[in-house]
């Protein structure tokens, strides 16, 4: 492993899983996620169009806060991140609440454009950094998003993939399960099965996720740290000293 | 040409309190998300005046500016996709007001907020939406209707959302002219909430020295008077919050606000401080 | 900023020809009104080209471009509003065609062709709209359902429209910048034509030197790139239409077509003619 | 009688029909309308709102072609113009044709936006020049736009009147018919009895249509004839000389 740090090994391991894409968008409050795509832009030589919420720089949109969830819908938006509260083995996420809703034990922000986009969108990478059983749960106290839909519903897009600071998982949407893909570097199976509080599938010898190369990481603290900080000016500031 | 637009100025031109003053207790008030021009100024003018019974409709979503009016107690009501201070964390009045059962939350989801506004624009009674079947989201609505697709040759389920028709939308832009054409650029939700809602108040960096509508390059971006029904002008009046493409967000300043909300003691410290230094 | 956008002015900026040719025969075409930016010098090219039985929708209607393509040969089906031309009367090849039944006809109203086109931008497979009971154009329509408004206590029929979603959306406008972002002012209905179709290919004036959506001035009005296929440039490409904001219609151009296509042979004559110009 | 010209007369006798209207617009091919709305917001003192499908200086329309119809729908446009291949008793209007759709007699360019305006604008002005048994008919042979709805309909607009170059009637909506109101100067009841091909009601002393005032004929001759000159260059050319 390099001198990557966490939140720049996440930053790569992300920006893999969308590579080849022609069009991402990353929603509100998402640092890692804005700069995985930022960093997927940069190495796929400007051929990916990259959609920030909230950014003006890098973000094509001239017709509204529609304009992302119609592009959605008509099938011009190949791959988005999404976060959660709660995440459970079905991929079903929740961005509402913990608890009864009128009087919830915890309270986040809200389901933002999940309840869509998670069915419009072909490839939806979960990202959630915390990794616990508090997190990860064996159901979700409100589904904001479903990660499957019985047959005859439409749906042309769902979850295939679930990154955290210790490992990233495959979602098999036929089986509506989860499978662990790999870990990062100091990470075992067992540690990832103790913290984890849905079932999941395994392959015997999990593989170790693949550190950033020195290219990824010299974009990064270049090109993308400087495009993220028009957004991003805390985390810019935090991870890199950048400013906007 | 001989025509000039009106002048009407004097009827649509108000101060910051008057213009807030327009806002009556119980309005049902659209108000846009962080990046898209929020009425800051006119948010303390409301506070100031104690409006009550506020039903907001976040476009789609909002922060500092429902926290405020949520920590403030003038707020019923929010229909909302998410309330949320970005980098710096949660909106701790809206989540205390949350888990104490003292705020009545509409739960949504971005599109369909737009959708149902423009389902108001359009003069429709409702709009369709796909997405959504299987989520907790229907279980809070009643309001949205299943139907299936009459179009499909089997069974297709949809969503059907009902127009929503916000009794006032309030934002802030950069500027407004005479005849009461605000400047909007490439926000055009704000003009899908000025054409949803019955009323539209505006705030403006400044005004306009000449008709927005006269030239393409300002016109592509202008929402017509024909929407507007009161501007004021309020420099700065997007702070802390951005100006996106004029001024960036204070980020200290959200940030202080994000530490202090926490407790009730440090909001009312910082609502005492924030409307004495407006007043 | 260290991003520059994309460089694929070599991808998508071709010759006229070219950009016909990419107008498959039997192709769904998008056009816009004569308000918006014609495509007529692309409408000569696709006429030299022969292309045939294309199907139409005029958004919401046209003039003398539906008149042209219908005269020589390359329509076999038309969605329409209204073809006419103008202050000239009647669109004579329009009518002619109407008249012998050589040409299929869906009538349409402005709105409803608004309205199915936004039902493909936002991928629903409807949109509601009012009106159009008791008209004939219903009886004209069976792909128009009139159902019971769910939402209201009583009957309350409504018609509903399933989505255009056309092959291609052909139109002219004033600047395409290097990484295929289109300039349409004020003409949102570009955009949604646009949106609503697989393919959108646009002639411009000209090559915009920069960085279209880089000043919010230009970018309030601007097409992205994400939704454009082809670009090619033609200069006064909506002659003899008028390109508003920059050229007015050529009057005694427009007048005398109308007095020429009034015959089979006077038609024949003109479409040589100009065919012959332009080559 | 003063010295208006046959158009000029018309665009005074439509001004007098918006008068006091908030916003009034106009659709394609309508230069008489169209100076009647531009002549109405001057007598106004620019109180009125006009907006001129095609133009750019007198429309203050910016979100596309749907703007006019969406605005309609939110109920901010009073008055909108209208015109007729075939007009009826019913306040029936046909745009499309004469005749089976497939095979007509005559051939109209469309039915524009008629269908969904007669039914969201409170006053629908009915305006055809010709009069004649040709024009107004017993029944339409294609309904573009219905003039009344039954109970149950929804429905916020329709015909308030129509004028031609003979009279103006106005329309009853309950009793589904048209009364005579005025007579243009030099054209009597019986010859618009004679010449029309539908029933309606008639006071038995039907007044005079009132002739423009001075003031309106300046104003058309100046302010108004430069407006127009914009969208309809041929007309205005061929009315007062004007260029745009």
């Amino acid at each position: 492993m390099n001198d990557a740090s966490a939140n720049e090994f996440l930053i790569v391991a992300l920006a893999r899983m969308i590579e080849g894409c022609r069009h991402v968008a990353v929603g509100n409050a998402s640092p890692v996620p804005g700069a995985a795509a930022l960093l997927a832009r940069a190495l796929s030589g400007d051929a990916m169009l990259v959609s920030l919420l909230g950014s003006l720089a890098h973000n094509p949109y001239t017709d509204g806060g529609r304009e992302l969830f119609d592009s959605a819908g008509q099938g011009r938006l190949d791959a988005f991140f999404l976060g959660g509260g709660e995440i459970d083995g079905q991929a079903n996420v929740n961005l509402v609440a913990v608890g009864p809703h009128d009087a919830p034990l915890a309270r986040f922000p809200g389901s933002f454009g999940s309840a869509y986009l998670y069915f419009a969108v072909p490839r939806v990478i979960l990202f959630r950094a915390e990794h616990t059983r508090r997190v990860l749960v064996p159901r979700v106290s409100f589904i904001s998003a479903p990660g499957t839909s019985p047959p005859g519903i439409h749906r042309s897009g769902g979850p295939t993939a679930l990154v955290t600071s210790r490992c990233a998982f495959a979602f098999d949407r036929a089986r509506g399960r989860f499978r662990l893909e790999t870990l990062h570097p100091g990470h075992t199976a067992e540690e990832v099965r103790a913290e984890t509080g849905f079932d999941y599938d395994s392959a015997p010898e999990v593989a170790q996720t693949p550190p950033p190369s020195a290219r990824a990481l010299e974009l990064i603290r270049g090109r993308v740290a400087g495009e993220l900080a028009e957004t991003y000016p805390s985390f810019a500031a935090r991870e890199w000293g950048r400013a906007a | 040409m001989l025509y000039r637009r009106p002048m009407t100025t004097a009827r649509k031109l108000l101060d910051l309190d008057a213009l807030a003053a327009r806002i009556p207790d119980g309005a049902h008030l659209a108000i846009p998300a962080d990046y898209s021009g929020v009425a800051m100024a006119a948010t303390r003018a409301l506070v100031r005046r104690r409006a009550r019974g506020l039903r907001l409709v976040t476009v789609p979503t909002s922060g500092m500016q429902a926290d405020i009016l949520i920590g403030a107690g003038c707020v019923a009501a929010i229909e909302t996709s998410g309330v949320g201070l970005g980098e710096h964390g949660l909106a701790p009045r809206f989540t205390a007001a949350a888990k104490s059962g003292s705020l009545h939350i509409i739960e949504a989801t971005c599109p369909a907020i737009h959708a149902a506004l423009q389902a108001s624009e359009k003069g429709v009674p409702f709009m369709p939406l796909r997405g959504l079947l299987g989520s907790d989201l229907l279980a809070q609505r009643p309001d949205w209707k299943v139907i299936d697709n009459p179009f499909a040759a089997a069974g297709d389920p949809l969503v059907l959302l009902p127009a929503v028709r916000p009794d006032i939308a309030l934002f802030h832009a950069r500027w407004a002219d005479r005849a009461g054409n605000v400047w909007i650029g490439r926000r055009r939700e704000l003009a899908t909430m000025a054409h949803a809602a019955a009323r539209t108040l505006v705030t403006v960096e400044a005004l306009f020295d000449g008709d927005l509508l006269a030239d393409e390059s300002t016109a592509s971006g202008t929402l017509p008077s024909l929407y507007v029904s009161a501007a004021a002008v309020a420099e700065r009046g997007a702070w802390p919050l951005p100006l996106p493409g004029l001024y960036a967000a204070d980020d200290a300043a959200i940030r202080r606000y994000a530490q202090e909300a926490r407790s009730d003691s440090g909001f009312a410290r910082y609502l005492d401080e924030t409307l004495r230094a407006a007043a």
